[in-house]
């Protein structure tokens, strides 16, 4: 039965149920009141990106060497690599930082990194008061453990472990060969003179 | 005022009378200033709580418990905003206008009857006097939008202007009708026919078929005067940004919301009065229990008519400019003038039944024939192919 | 093109025209957009769009980056959906660079073009009815729905809007259990808020008298004016760049596409709707047989990746319409010429005939239904 | 009593002299609004509520608002761009006409006083009722009269729109 006002009535049904339904339904209200609850963030979330050490924060995985300054789409990195009194480069960074009002947390740095040393965090409450040099994430505020890593992204973390265990392992055994290699060769010309 | 005045001269025997005279005289005026600015500003909260729970959210509920100072909130807020009046406004205007707006929203409720005996001025021409005062808003909407200079000011206030008077006409015609029916202007006595019967509910005007027509216009009309959805072409933010009151700013604009809401409270009051038999309920009746029941029973239904205005405006969009005056002129009047003879068939024909039956055919036959002729909103059937 | 002032509406009161500039800071406008409007009372007579305002030289700047460095950039043309975004351009790349892309890579994107039309469409249509002016009520019911799939986006991709997810060759991260479940939940839910929705708004009388016979686009005006996408086939014009170009593996999955027949805001807004029920259907499909296997083309190399010299263009039917990318590459990591095809700014030269005559409210709501974002109309 | 009378006489003749000589002619009309509600005022004084009532709705509500549409139209409005002079030619004229007017008036104005305006009773009844009767019973050819003018005005006022409508389709 289409009676003229059929149209405005049943909008009106709607929003009543939606609105009854509120009260009663838990799906129907979607807000999360932010600074009580939060919202969970998922494990592949990435807001901005950090530097990741194994033991100690003086000797992070970064060695300098500037790739993720090069590829970096609107050029926020600015890294300085440290070198010794004598002048004699050290494989780690003096300076690193990340300009996070110029970074567009794309994530080109982590992938093209060899060192896996550059990792995104899903930390989302970065706002400062200042504009200019607080917005500037120096190298002391980029550093964080490997601890940490495995704790906001576990299987991300477990990955990147799995793969540096095995590449160290593999450097092992190769040196590990190596040697054995160069320890036969000094063994074996004593041998070889003798006879 | 006169019930009042008895009250006290009898309690305070030994006061003088022109002391008495005077306090007869502002406690209606107290009450009125006290009780509607403070519906205000609760409605204010329960509508933005409805319609965020009609958009599946919360309202505001920071402040207070459930949000309750929300409005406390927003008052102090609004004092503290600085008033802003643009260089080329038209200074004096451009104050006078948010006093303007006021003044008729409060001026209505002097006729509103809260219970038996308890209205501000029992005139005898009320409910005239309500409609007559609604129209003064015409000349402040039309200030605040010529004084500010601003384009959009001006075509706020022009649409503003058009769409009230053009609405006030339906509206005072749908009140002829209970005129008729009543016999009187007063609000009072109009109220008082509409008690007796089972439970005091079955007298009430809207359950005659000419009294439904007459409630759904005086809504209708209700809504379009105080710019509320779908009529609310006038501060329209998707075309006009804040139409006339765009140039406003601090406690200017809080007197414009308050203007705003009280006139579309007024009309709810007199829609109440008019239809919904004022005070009257299952309770109601003269002495304090009974005073106090039916006092409930006019702000529950008050507080009913908030509670459409808010759910309408939740659910539908909002009417052209054209179309606006198109269904004002071209269905409403019409219709205001078919209810008027239709009251006409209800008095002359004594057997109930009977008249029953002719006054809902008439109504029906030219409610159809309205509707058929201007079927401009009709749903035209399209088809879609797909490929 | 400015009417001359003084216009002689009767033949004694001469009216003068009001000439008011809608935007570029006005709150329906969709974006930093400006009309300057020509109005004889309340009635249009001209209209100029004027656009500008959100340029970022998004074209001149991908000149100086290395292929993939403009991939994230992709997601700022359109913010609204930027996976369609992404998969454009990685099309126009694969295209001319040769390069083939593994069967589940091409239904991970088929799904998330998909969703990203859902949440465009179902957003499009709650912007309209916001201007049509029901306070919100349907734009939040849209939003609920778009929650959802953006939060979906966020744990596959990590981010809800710039996800930067396409590669070339494929995607950078595969779906796991947890997250096809994700989608399936979303995709069940999506009909039962477009039946409410339709409750809500389709047969609103109000929503009749203000969309029907408003802003009627004639189909020969929307093929000489290259319009596309919904906009186009409200007209009906019948050009669906799936079943034109059938990339991916559009050619396997069947689904129709609805063509109007009149052209106005209504059938554009109801065209919208039933797109997106294809769509449903289309990612219940994808989703039922989503083959196992590698989701990155192996020969990629990261840095330093060349494509040789020649030219190519590649288009997806984006929500919006087609969206294309023209690439010339002269052998090096950057390209020589990078051009996007943006079809929210094509769809915008023919706003003015269809405002024309019509009034200010009818103005803001057929620039709604064109459904345009600034990002890409600017670049 | 009269205090009252002679405050609102006060205002009334204040929103009269305001309506003339302001330069603004939106403040203008606002004057002319003020001296309409003036006189709504003296109707409620002397208890013909009804009367004032519809002086309200009338003049304030329709008469001041056709007005101010009609001011829309004029071009200098604000009365700042053009040449001004009060004290010209025909302010002289004006004077004149006024105070031959004031003469013819005076016996009229000054033959009775104030009491016998007044009803007896202080709390008069309403005078809806009478007005109602008096229309209908012997002023009813006037009114049928009236009725058919404003309805030939209405049907006149939808020819026009025809008009424009069919010039600008």
């Amino acid at each position: 039965m289409n009676y003229p006002g059929k149209g405005l009535v049943e909008g009106l049904a709607i929003t009543a149920r939606n609105f009854v339904g509120s009260y009663f339904y838990k799906d129907r209200l979607t807000t999360v009141q932010y600074p009580e609850e939060r919202v969970q963030t998922p494990e592949n979330s990435r807001t901005f990106p950090f530097l990741v050490f194994d033991e100690s924060p003086d000797k992070p995985r970064c060695t300098a060497c500037k790739i993720c300054e090069v590829e970096c789409p609107p050029k926020c990195i600015y890294i300085v690599m440290d070198r010794d009194d004598k002048g004699k480069p050290l494989q780690r960074p003096k300076v690193f930082d990340i300009d996070i009002s110029v970074c567009m947390q794309c994530q080109i740095c982590v992938e093209v990194c060899p060192f896996e040393s550059i990792k995104m965090d899903n930390d989302y409450e970065k706002s400062r008061y200042g504009r200019f040099n607080d917005l500037v994430q120096r190298l002391p505020d980029l550093l964080k453990s490997n601890a940490y890593y495995n704790k906001i992204k576990p299987a991300e973390a477990a990955e990147v472990d799995a793969k540096l265990k095995a590449e160290a392992e593999a450097k092992a055994a190769k040196k590990a060969a190596a040697a054995a290699a160069a320890a036969k060769a000094t063994a074996v010309p004593p041998a070889g003179s003798v006879t | 005022m006169e019930t009042i005045y008895q009250i006290l001269h009898t309690t305070f025997a030994n006061v003088p009378a022109w002391a008495v005279q005077i306090a007869a005289f502002l406690i209606p005026i107290a009450f009125i200033f006290g009780v509607y600015p403070a519906i205000f500003a609760l409605t204010t909260l329960v509508e933005r709580k409805a319609l965020g729970r009609i958009q599946n959210r919360y309202g505001p509920n920071r402040v207070g418990i459930f949000g309750i100072l929300q409005p406390l909130a927003d008052g102090l807020k609004i004092l503290l905003k600085e008033d802003i009046v643009p260089r080329v406004a038209d200074k004096f205007t451009h104050f006078l206008a948010p006093v303007l707006i006021v003044i008729p929203g409060l001026l209505v409720y002097l006729v509103v009857p809260v219970a038996p005996g308890m209205v501000a001025v029992d005139l005898k021409i009320g409910v005239l006097f309500a409609l007559a005062v609604g129209t003064m808003s015409v000349i402040a909407l039309f200030m605040a939008g010529w004084a500010s200079r601003n384009k959009f000011s001006v075509l706020g206030a022009v649409r503003a202007v058009a769409q009230v008077v053009s609405y006030e006409v339906p509206t005072v015609m749908a009140g002829v009708a209970v005129i008729m029916a009543a016999g009187t202007l007063s609000t009072l006595t109009i109220v008082q026919r509409q008690g007796g019967g089972l439970l005091n509910i079955s007298n009430w005007y809207v359950f005659r078929p000419w009294g439904l027509v007459g409630f759904a216009l005086f809504i209708i009309g209700g809504l379009a005067e105080s710019a509320r959805c779908p009529f609310d072409l006038p501060e329209a933010e998707s075309e006009l940004i804040g139409g006339y009151h765009t140039e406003y700013s601090g406690f200017k604009f809080a007197l414009f919301q308050m203007g705003e809401y009280l006139a579309g409270m007024a009309m709810a009051g007199v829609t109440v009065t008019l239809f919904l038999g004022g005070y009257m309920g299952p309770g109601s009746g003269p002495g304090l229990a009974g005073g106090l029941i039916s006092m409930l029973w006019f702000f529950v239904k008050l507080a009913g008519m908030i509670g459409l205005n808010i759910w309408i405006r939740g659910t539908w969009p909002r009417l052209r400019v054209d179309q606006l005056m198109g269904f004002a002129w071209k269905v409403l009047l019409p219709l205001a003038l078919v209810n008027i003879v239709a009251v006409g068939f209800w008095h002359f024909l004594t057997p109930r039944p009977l008249a029953w039956i002719i006054t809902t055919g008439w109504l029906v036959i030219w409610f159809l024939v309205l509707t058929k002729c201007n079927a401009s909103a009709k749903l035209e059937k399209r088809e879609y192919r797909y490929v | 093109m400015i009417a001359e002032p003084l216009i002689n509406s009767a033949d004694t009161i001469t009216t003068k025209t009001l000439e008011i500039s809608i935007g570029p800071q006005h709150p329906s406008t969709h974006g930093v957009f400006r009309m300057d409007v020509v109005l004889d009372g309340e009635v249009v007579r001209a209209l100029k769009p004027v656009v500008g305002y959100l340029h970022r030289n998004h074209e001149q700047l991908a000149e100086k980056i290395s292929w993939l460095g403009s991939m994230p950039y992709t997601d700022r043309l359109d913010y609204f959906n930027s996976m369609s975004n992404n998969w454009a351009y990685a099309l126009a790349v694969e295209k001319l660079a040769g390069i083939k892309v593994p069967e589940r890579a091409e239904c991970i994107r088929v799904i998330m073009a998909e969703l990203s039309r859902l949440q465009n469409h179902a957003s499009a249509i709650g912007f309209l009815l916001q201007d049509c002016g029901a306070w919100g009520t349907p734009l939040l019911y849209a939003f609920k729905e778009r929650e959802k799939i953006l939060d979906f986006f966020e744990t596959v991709s990590g981010s809800r809007m710039m996800c930067n997810y396409f590669r070339f060759g494929g995607v950078r991260v595969d779906l796991n259990d947890a997250m096809l479940a994700m989608a399936r939940k979303i995709v069940a839910e999506f009909p039962k808020f477009l039946d409410e929705f339709e409750k809500l708004m389709t047969t609103n009388e109000v929503v009749l008298a203000r969309c029907q016979r408003v802003g009627i686009l004639p189909r020969e005006l929307a093929i000489a004016g290259s319009v596309s996408g919904p906009v186009a086939r409200a007209s009906g014009v019948e050009y669906d760049i799936r079943k034109v170009d059938k990339y991916g593996i559009y050619d396997r999955l069947e689904f129709g596409v609805p063509v109007g027949r009149i052209g106005d805001v209504y059938d554009r807004y109801y065209i919208r709707v039933l797109e997106m029920r294809e769509s449903v259907k289309i990612l219940q499909q994808v989703l039922r047989d989503i083959p196992a296997g590698p989701v990155q083309a192996v020969e990629v190399k990261l840095r330093g990746f060349k494509i040789p010299a020649g030219d190519g263009y590649g288009r997806v039917e984006g929500p919006k319409g087609e969206l294309g990318f023209y690439l010339v590459s002269e052998g090096g990591p950057k390209p020589y010429r990078y051009h996007i095809r943006p079809p929210s700014f094509i769809n915008l030269t023919v706003l003015e005939d269809m405002c024309v005559g019509h009034k200010v409210a009818d103005a803001i709501i057929i620039l709604g239904s064109i459904d345009i974002v600034l990002g890409e109309v600017d670049r | 009593m009269n205090l009252a009378f002679w405050i609102i006489s006060a205002v009334t003749v204040l929103g009269a002299l305001l309506a003339v000589s302001l330069r603004n002619l939106v403040h203008c009309v606002l004057a002319l609004i003020l001296f309409f509600i003036g006189i709504a005022a003296h109707y409620f004084l002397l208890r013909a509520d009804f009367l004032g009532t519809v002086q309200i709705l009338i003049y304030v509500g329709a008469v001041a608002v056709l007005i101010l549409f009609a001011i829309m139209l004029t071009h200098n409005v604000t009365g700042t761009d053009g040449p001004r002079e009060i004290l010209g030619v025909k302010w002289w004229s004006g004077a004149v006409i006024a105070a031959a007017l004031a003469i013819l008036l005076k016996k009229a104005i000054l033959s009775d006083p104030l009491a016998m305006v007044l009803p007896a009773g202080d709390k008069a009844q309403s005078s809806v009722a009478e007005i109602g009767r008096a229309l209908v019973a012997n002023w009813v050819v006037p009114l049928e009269a009236i009725a058919i003018l404003l309805t030939a005005a209405l049907i006149g006022a939808v020819v026009i729109a025809l008009e424009e409508i069919q010039k600008s389709r």
